[in-house]
């Protein structure tokens, strides 16, 4: 909120925005850092094969994270959309064993309508209901799971149950690069206009900046923190039909866990947890970020034991620095 | 000026917040094409009207018509869709956005089908220039100081076109020749047809712009008047409904020795060198314009957010405040402005507030002996006549002015050498006033060394011994009680004449 | 204020006797004392972490890192057993060690200024991944009897475990601190204002970097309790509870807004939770059943309270509100029929 | 606000989510709950039909089709013995989470419990909870350590299931050249002994030629296995073999090889389940690899745990039984029963099996 009246005098040279970009900039930097460093222990890390592999690894990460930057710029969190994925997964290979002549699209726009319904619950409960996001994705998370074991009481979906379109879905590549990464180029294009140039876009921001102002100026907050978690859940149940045809498989354990990895890449890339800031590039690079983290913990050989403490570390490392950066210049200038 | 019917008008709005009355049965009508004041204290219920009025309040009783016809907003959003745009006292910008859109927040120019930025920028740089502020309208929120973030507002509802424009203060950190440029503009919209409700405590504005006022004190209506032909003790008394030498009860105490010395104090961006002393006895005023670095001054001298620079000296010894708690320890207490962010621990019951911090004096090895503790409570708030049902009633019930008594109870149960009060009457009605500077006045009398910060020059006037102006981070003018007027704190206020 | 959460008290109270009530008549195993003492042990790990994460959700903040804190320690205790020290020398710098991945999480919290979420989402990890680095794929095993005690014993001629009583032990020294302390009254004036409370005075740094040191080396406790219990030590030692910890705690009344809770509130909701897990184990529910009971229970523990605002409000029934509840029902409709109806087809299919 | 009606409405709407999640109350018997001791002997109230004991298989987690397909057998076996099998376990691999199961199951006082562990140390005190109850407890596929059971039901010898996979990964490396292992989490208990007996079967003669370059852990975890499988693709580009003992490794790293276009060039072999890998046998990228049935496991498990129970056997080395269609098994010297030896799965014999 806007209630300090410590704020700097207005200057030529905008510090705060060179803040934020330095945000970006840093990532970018430490990234490069961390692959100049890395390929001097495993060449193979700047092949084009390995940046193809990290980038088909993140897409999915990237697309729900997108997701999950919205529902953060309003100062909330989704905690459900590992199993949310998990469900749409499950329901959607499941539909596509049983109706194999299905068409792709139509597997996608079940997966979407699946995500949004889901998302939508959770919405209701949180603008509606007034739970707090974190309780209530919290609460959602152990629901989605528990329906996903219940609906399928436990078996599978396999590689051979599959039909081959499905398959290929997520890994063809027609037009010279896995479908995969053209999903996720096409959500991140899509959000980026949405949150840029549309006016309901422009309201995420304003609500996670200020809600009291937002109010004043007449957005109605409850219905854009509603639409948040529908367009979280949307692109969860997208991510969850891409997972399936990538991984080849529905499993009760699909996602389980990631959660952590679509709130970790927005922290990561610069998304204020606090609401009201954040953009497209930022979850881009800080998804890449953890992308190369894990590529290269592997590539440079590391001790299996110590890669989940060097992968803590310097997440740790990367919102620290960007703290400490950003109140230092903060401090500069006002 | 005609005498056609209003454009928009209140009839018989109460609304209460949490049993407290915050308004009851008041009216108000403006016309198209005049400017009416709203005047009264702080604390009469001017902003909770207009916020009924706009809808961000449902009222509990009453009605709103526009153009005759019973209108109900159930959001803010459907008063602007009417033509009806307010600018709030409080500030209502979006940090994270920029300029123009904070001009054109949910209102964005779309071109085909897309929120169109570069006209935005454009018609958000045509609007300043027009109100004569140099401000880039891409820059974001968060830097602006607190005059141009005003200045964003003011370019906010006068963007809206609106046939209904009420305006709560918007002039508060404004130099002369910013608040001059606004009123060419308000003229402008007054002549195009819009009715507007202007709401500002300098008086010679009103007579300089208005052409009614309505009157309202403690949540009631008082009155309506053509301005014309009214004086400023009559608008005075309207407002305060009794005589002024009641109102400020100043004593006359002789100057003790010296409490605080502050040489030389600094703070990047908020506040530099900032020097003046304080004596026992005494009350000092600290005027300026909001935004000017009062309250940072103070809350460097509390160690809330400590200076950088400078030295402060208590009784002559030299002492380097880093927290409220040493600064507790130096003797030294302070009211803050903003009561319900910063004084009161709103949820808590009267008694845990006004304990808060001597809660040390009730605990042995850590544990709190609750009969002690009740018994100090009691023995404070009974010395200030709180008005409660119990000591365990939560201060949120409280009325505003009972709540800052409570905030009084607090710190002078820390028994301070030093008080520093920031806007202590804001938002207060005029009775709980009177017993605050009554009180105020009874502590001098006691030795106790005061430092008063306030936006109302008729209160730094009737309390102040000595009365310093901060301008842009700097004093930048002292004067003894004889020689002030309120022209003359007004001129190193805002840095003219 | 107070009276609220005294209702909020016995609404737990009331939930207990009506699980009681249900699962004594579904299971005749439930109310045997045996039994229940026997499943107790199951949940004081989780009650030991949920102490100082009521001071820690009180204040506004939260702390994911329990777990993995818990994880940390075990596996340093199993280190330094495998090493050959001493086992009570090893325990005591395993609860060091907890300590000061609080003071950790604590200093980059209060003195860093950033948000609990993201430092703890952080140390999440990291602690984790620290007790992989410490043990890999070795289990520490062969604790003496002495220390397995702890997890295992019993008080001798009763059949009720050390770890209740040590539970029950620290449960009242923290209700007493967050009662009758000036500690516990500015727990909840940082919770309820933390600028307030700044005002006023208030050590807020300190107390921040001392709860989280405290939750630090409860999280170690609760982890030397389990490395009893288990009789070893693997580096995943108790991942996950982070989670059931924080249910319990929001699901004992304590607002994760902050500023609002009783010790004894939590303490009914570890029980509550404790026994509907128990019966719903003795009705042999599936695991992830029982998780969608328990997501229900958090949801609605916070979502009925308001229902009567609701209906409280003229305008609820009107025709504006009319049109999204109707969308709403539709859509929750399809949905179920959708799930149903595909369930069915599938499991036929198998 | 919070009316009294309010919370009427609350406390029967929890209650009822509640109860609709506990299983139909209305269906309870309306006769006043028994006395628990009188109700010690008896059966599980779920099942008064069943005349027979009531067992319960209990996996290292639910939703796994491995253990699926161990219950099945199981389920063949208790119709063949007229006893109930439940099926019932924690929903996350998770020793924390089976210990609390296990304990709702002594509480029940159930006949006997036939457990896959998901710690072998640290399900000791409860499994010796459960025989001081008097419930005869058989471990199967992964053990708790001694004192915790009283017979372990061995899929194989360790050292077989190690060899084998190293055999295969000979045969498919053409007897030299880089081989790798991605293992489950490097906590799980049997891929560590395999891995420990694989690096002594290495060191054979015969396998002089074949270079264990790396150990990854993909924590049975699909994607973070499929990354490890192509971590070691990069780290090194000679690999020929990757053997994955686990199943969900297994089918993540054949569907690298796949994706990544290396069939032919690097071949994954290990431990997997026939639906799971049919589609990479015949691709190709998973040649051949190896499982014992673990329908199998689940029913000679069932068999063992009733042996014990209706006092055939006391489960002690030595002791001798019966298990249906699979025939005579003994209790060697280590309280360990073994199943036989693992099949091996290729293109020629995999559409014949069905788990």
């Amino acid at each position: 909120m806007l209630t300090e009246k410590k704020l700097a005098p207005a200057r030529s040279m905008s510090l705060a925005q060179l803040a934020s970009r330095f945000r970006e900039l840093g990532i970018a930097a430490f990234i490069l850092v961390l692959a100049a460093l890395v390929s001097l222990r495993a060449p193979a890390f700047l092949s084009v094969d390995n940046f193809r592999d990290i980038l088909l690894n993140i897409s999915i990460l990237v697309i729900v994270a997108l997701g999950q930057m919205m529902v953060i710029i309003t100062r909330g969190i989704d905690l459900s959309v590992s199993s949310m994925i998990g469900l749409t997964a499950m329901m959607v290979s499941s539909m596509l064993v049983l109706f194999p002549w299905l068409p792709m699209p139509a597997a996608i726009l079940l997966g979407l309508a699946l995500g949004a319904t889901l998302g939508a619950f959770n919405g209701l409960i949180i603008a509606v209901g007034n739970v707090p996001p974190i309780i209530a994705t919290l609460g959602t998370m152990s629901i989605y799971r528990g329906m996903v074991f219940f609906y399928s009481q436990g078996s599978w979906v396999n590689a051979s149950d599959m039909p081959e379109g499905f398959r290929r879905l997520a890994k063809a590549s027609p037009f010279g690069v896995p479908n995969l990464i053209l999903f996720a180029v096409a959500v991140l294009l899509l959000v980026a206009f949405f949150l840029r140039l549309t006016r309901a876009g422009r309201d995420i921001y304003a609500v996670g900046s200020n809600p009291d102002a937002a109010r004043f100026a007449g957005i109605r907050a409850q219905r854009v923190i509603f639409t948040v978690y529908v367009l979280s859940g949307l692109l969860a149940g997208l991510a969850g039909v891409l997972w399936a045809s990538r991984f080849e498989a529905a499993q009760t354990n699909t996602a389980f866990g990631f959660e952590l990895q679509t709130v970790a890449a927005p922290v990561v890339g610069g998304v204020n947890i606090f609401g009201g800031s954040g953009g497209v590039i930022g979850v881009v690079l800080g998804a890449f970020l953890l992308g190369v983290i894990e590529n290269s913990l592997t590539l440079v050989k590391i001790s299996p034991f110590w890669q989940l403490a060097a992968q803590g570390l310097l997440i740790l490392l990367a919102v620290v620095f960007d703290a400490a950066v950003l109140r230092r210049m903060q401090k500069r200038g006002s | 000026m005609s005498d056609a019917a209003p454009v928009i008008e209140a009839r018989g709005l109460s609304k209460a917040f949490g049993g407290v009355h915050a308004l009851r049965d008041v009216r108000l009508a403006a016309r198209a094409g005049e400017v009416l004041a709203l005047l009264g204290e702080n604390g009469a219920g001017k902003s909770t009207l207009i916020k009924i009025i706009t809808g961000v309040y449902q009222p509990d009783a009453g009605e709103i018509l526009l153009d005759g016809r019973p209108a109900r907003f159930t959001d803010t959003r459907a008063a602007l869709d009417q033509g009806v745009a307010a600018i709030y006292q409080e500030p209502s910008l979006f940090p994270d956005l920029d300029v123009a859109e904070n001009i054109f927040v949910g209102r964005q120019p779309i071109r085909a089908g897309r929120v169109d930025w570069r006209t935005m920028y454009e018609e958000a740089g045509a609007l300043l220039r027009r109100l004569g502020v140099r401000l880039d309208p891409r820059i974001k929120a968060r830097e602006l100081s607190v005059a141009q973030m005003q200045m964003v507002e003011i370019a906010r509802a006068i963007s809206v076109n609106a046939r209904v424009l009420i305006m709560d203060e918007p002039t508060s950190s404004l130099t002369q020749g910013e608040v001059e440029e606004l009123f060419v503009i308000v003229r402008q919209l007054r002549d195009s047809g819009a009715a507007i409700i202007f709401i500002s405590h300098r008086l010679e504005e009103l007579f300089a712009l208005a052409d009614r006022v309505t009157v309202l004190r403690d949540g009631a209506y008082v009155d309506t008047r053509p301005l014309a032909g009214v004086t400023t003790e009559d608008l005075i008394r309207l407002m305060v409904g009794r005589d002024l030498a009641e109102l400020f009860p100043k004593q006359h105490v002789a100057a003790g020795e010296l409490a605080l010395e502050v040489e030389g104090l600094g703070l990047p961006g908020r506040f530099s060198d900032v020097s003046f002393e304080l004596r026992r006895g005494e009350i000092v005023g600290m005027a300026g314009l909001v935004g000017a670095g009062r309250t940072e001054v103070a809350e460097a001298l509390f160690g809330v957010m400590p200076a950088a620079s400078g030295h402060i000296r208590i009784d002559g010894h030299e002492v380097t405040v880093s927290g409220p708690e040493q600064a507790m320890a130096l003797g030294i207490g302070y009211v803050p402005e903003d009561r319900k962010q910063h004084g009161l621990v709103l949820a808590m019951s009267i008694a845990q507030n006004i304990t808060l911090p001597t809660l040390r004096r009730f605990a042995r090895m850590g544990w709190l002996s609750g009969a002690a503790e009740r018994r100090s409570a009691a023995e404070d708030a009974t010395r200030l006549e709180v008005k409660m049902s119990s000591l365990d009633q939560p201060a949120s019930q409280l009325s505003g002015g009972n709540q800052q008594k409570v905030v009084l109870a607090k710190w002078l149960s820390t028994n301070p050498q030093v008080l520093i009060l920031d806007e202590p009457t804001r938002g207060i009605d005029v009775g709980t006033k009177a017993a605050v500077h009554q009180l105020m006045s009874q502590l001098a009398a006691e030795g106790i060394a005061i430092l008063m910060i306030s936006s109302e020059l008729p209160e730094i006037l009737g309390m102040s011994d000595r009365i310093l102006v901060m301008r842009e981070g700097q004093i930048s003018g002292r004067f003894s009680r004889a020689e002030a007027t309120q022209e003359r704190l007004m001129a190193a206020a805002t840095g003219t004449g | 204020m107070a009276k609220r959460f005294l209702r909020w008290e016995w609404l737990l109270v009331a939930l207990i006797v009506v699980m009681s009530v249900v699962n004594t008549r579904l299971s005749p195993f439930f109310l045997e004392p045996t039994n229940l003492l026997r499943a107790s042990s199951d949940f004081m790990e989780i009650g030991i972490m949920m102490l100082p994460m009521v001071f820690i959700i009180i204040t506004g903040n939260i702390d994911l890192s329990v777990a993995s804190t818990l994880g940390l320690s075990a596996s340093l205790l199993g280190y330094l057993h495998n090493a050959g020290w001493n086992i009570w020398l090893a325990a005591a710098m395993a609860l060091l060690a907890g300590a000061l991945c609080g003071l950790l999480n604590g200093a980059l919290i209060a003195r860093l200024g950033l948000p609990s979420l993201v430092v703890t989402l952080g140390t999440f990890s990291f602690y984790r991944g620290l007790a992989y680095a410490l043990l890999g794929d070795q289990a520490a095993r062969g604790y003496p009897e002495a220390f397995t005690l702890i997890g295992q014993g019993r008080l001798p001629g009763t059949r009720v475990p050390y770890a209740l009583l040590l539970f029950i032990v620290l449960a009242v020294i923290f209700t007493l601190v967050l009662r009758g302390t000036r500690f516990g009254r500015y727990l909840y004036a940082i919770g309820n204002n933390e600028a307030a409370s700044r005002y006023s005075g208030v050590p807020v740094r300190r107390i921040k970097l001392m709860i989280y040191t405290l939750s630090g080396l409860m999280s170690a406790l609760a982890g030397m309790v389990l490395a009893a219990r288990f009789g070893s030590t693997r580096p995943d030692i108790g991942s996950g509870l982070e989670l059931t910890v924080i249910t319990i705690t929001v699901l004992g009344g304590v607002s994760i807004a902050g500023g609002v809770g009783t010790m004894v509130g939590a303490s009914l909701s570890l029980l509550l939770i404790g026994i509907t897990r128990f019966g719903m184990g003795l009705m042999n529910l599936q695991g992830q059943v029982q998780g969608i009971a328990i997501g229900a229970l958090l949801i609605l523990s916070i979502l009925l309270p308001q229902v009567g605002g609701w209906l409280a409000k003229r305008h609820v029934w009107g025709r504006a509100t009319l049109l999204p509840v109707g969308a709403a029902l539709l859509v929750a409709v399809a949905f179920g029929w959708f799930f149903f109806w595909s369930r069915g087809l599938m499991l036929a299919a198998q | 606000m919070f009316t009294n009606g309010v919370r009427l409405f609350l406390l029967v709407t929890t209650v009822a989510v509640l109860a609709a999640c506990g299983g139909a109350p209305a269906a309870a018997p309306t006769s006043a709950p028994a006395a628990p001791t009188a109700a010690a002997e008896a059966p599980t109230a779920e099942a008064p039909a069943a005349a027979g004991a009531n067992y319960v298989l209990v996996p290292k987690n639910l939703g796994n089709p491995y253990f699926d397909t161990a219950n099945n057998g199981a389920q063949e076996a208790a119709k063949e013995l007229g006893v109930t099998v439940t099926y019932q376990g924690p929903a996350t691999a998770d020793a924390t989470q089976q210990i609390q199961l296990l304990n709702s199951l002594i509480a029940q006082k159930v006949n006997g419990l036939a457990i896959s562990a998901d710690d072998a140390d640290a399900l000791v005190p409860v499994g010796k909870e459960a025989i001081d109850s008097g419930i005869p407890v058989v471990t199967w596929d992964s053990a708790i350590a001694p004192g915790g059971r009283q017979v372990h039901i061995n899929q194989a010898v360790s050292a077989d299931i190690a060899a084998v996979q190293i055999q295969m990964a000979s045969d498919l490396a053409g007897g030299e050249g880089q081989i790798a292992i991605l293992s489950a989490t490097s906590t799980a208990p049997n891929q560590n002994e395999w891995i420990d007996l694989m690096k002594t079967e290495l060191a054979k003669p015969e396998y002089a030629k074949l270079e264990l370059v790396d150990t990854v852990y993909g924590d049975d975890d699909d994607t973070k296995s499929y990354s490890e499988a192509q971590g070691l693709f990069k780290k090194y580009p000679d690999l020929k073999v990757i053997i994955a003992p686990t199943t969900v490794g297994i089918a993540a790293s054949a569907r690298a090889v796949q994706d990544g276009n290396l069939i032919g060039k690097v071949f994954v072999t290990g431990l997997g389940t026939p639906n799971q890998m049919r589609e990479y046998v015949k691709s190709g990228a998973a040649p051949q690899f190896a499982l014992w049935n673990p329908g199998d496991l689940g029913y000679l498990a069932i068999y063992t745990l009733d042996a014990i129970h209706t006092g055939k056997i006391k489960g002690n080395p030595g002791d001798t039984f019966t298990a249906g269609k699979l025939g005579d098994y003994t209790i060697d010297p280590d309280g360990v029963v073994l199943l036989g030896k693992p099949t091996i799965f290729n293109k020629d014999n995999i559409d014949s099996f069905d788990f």
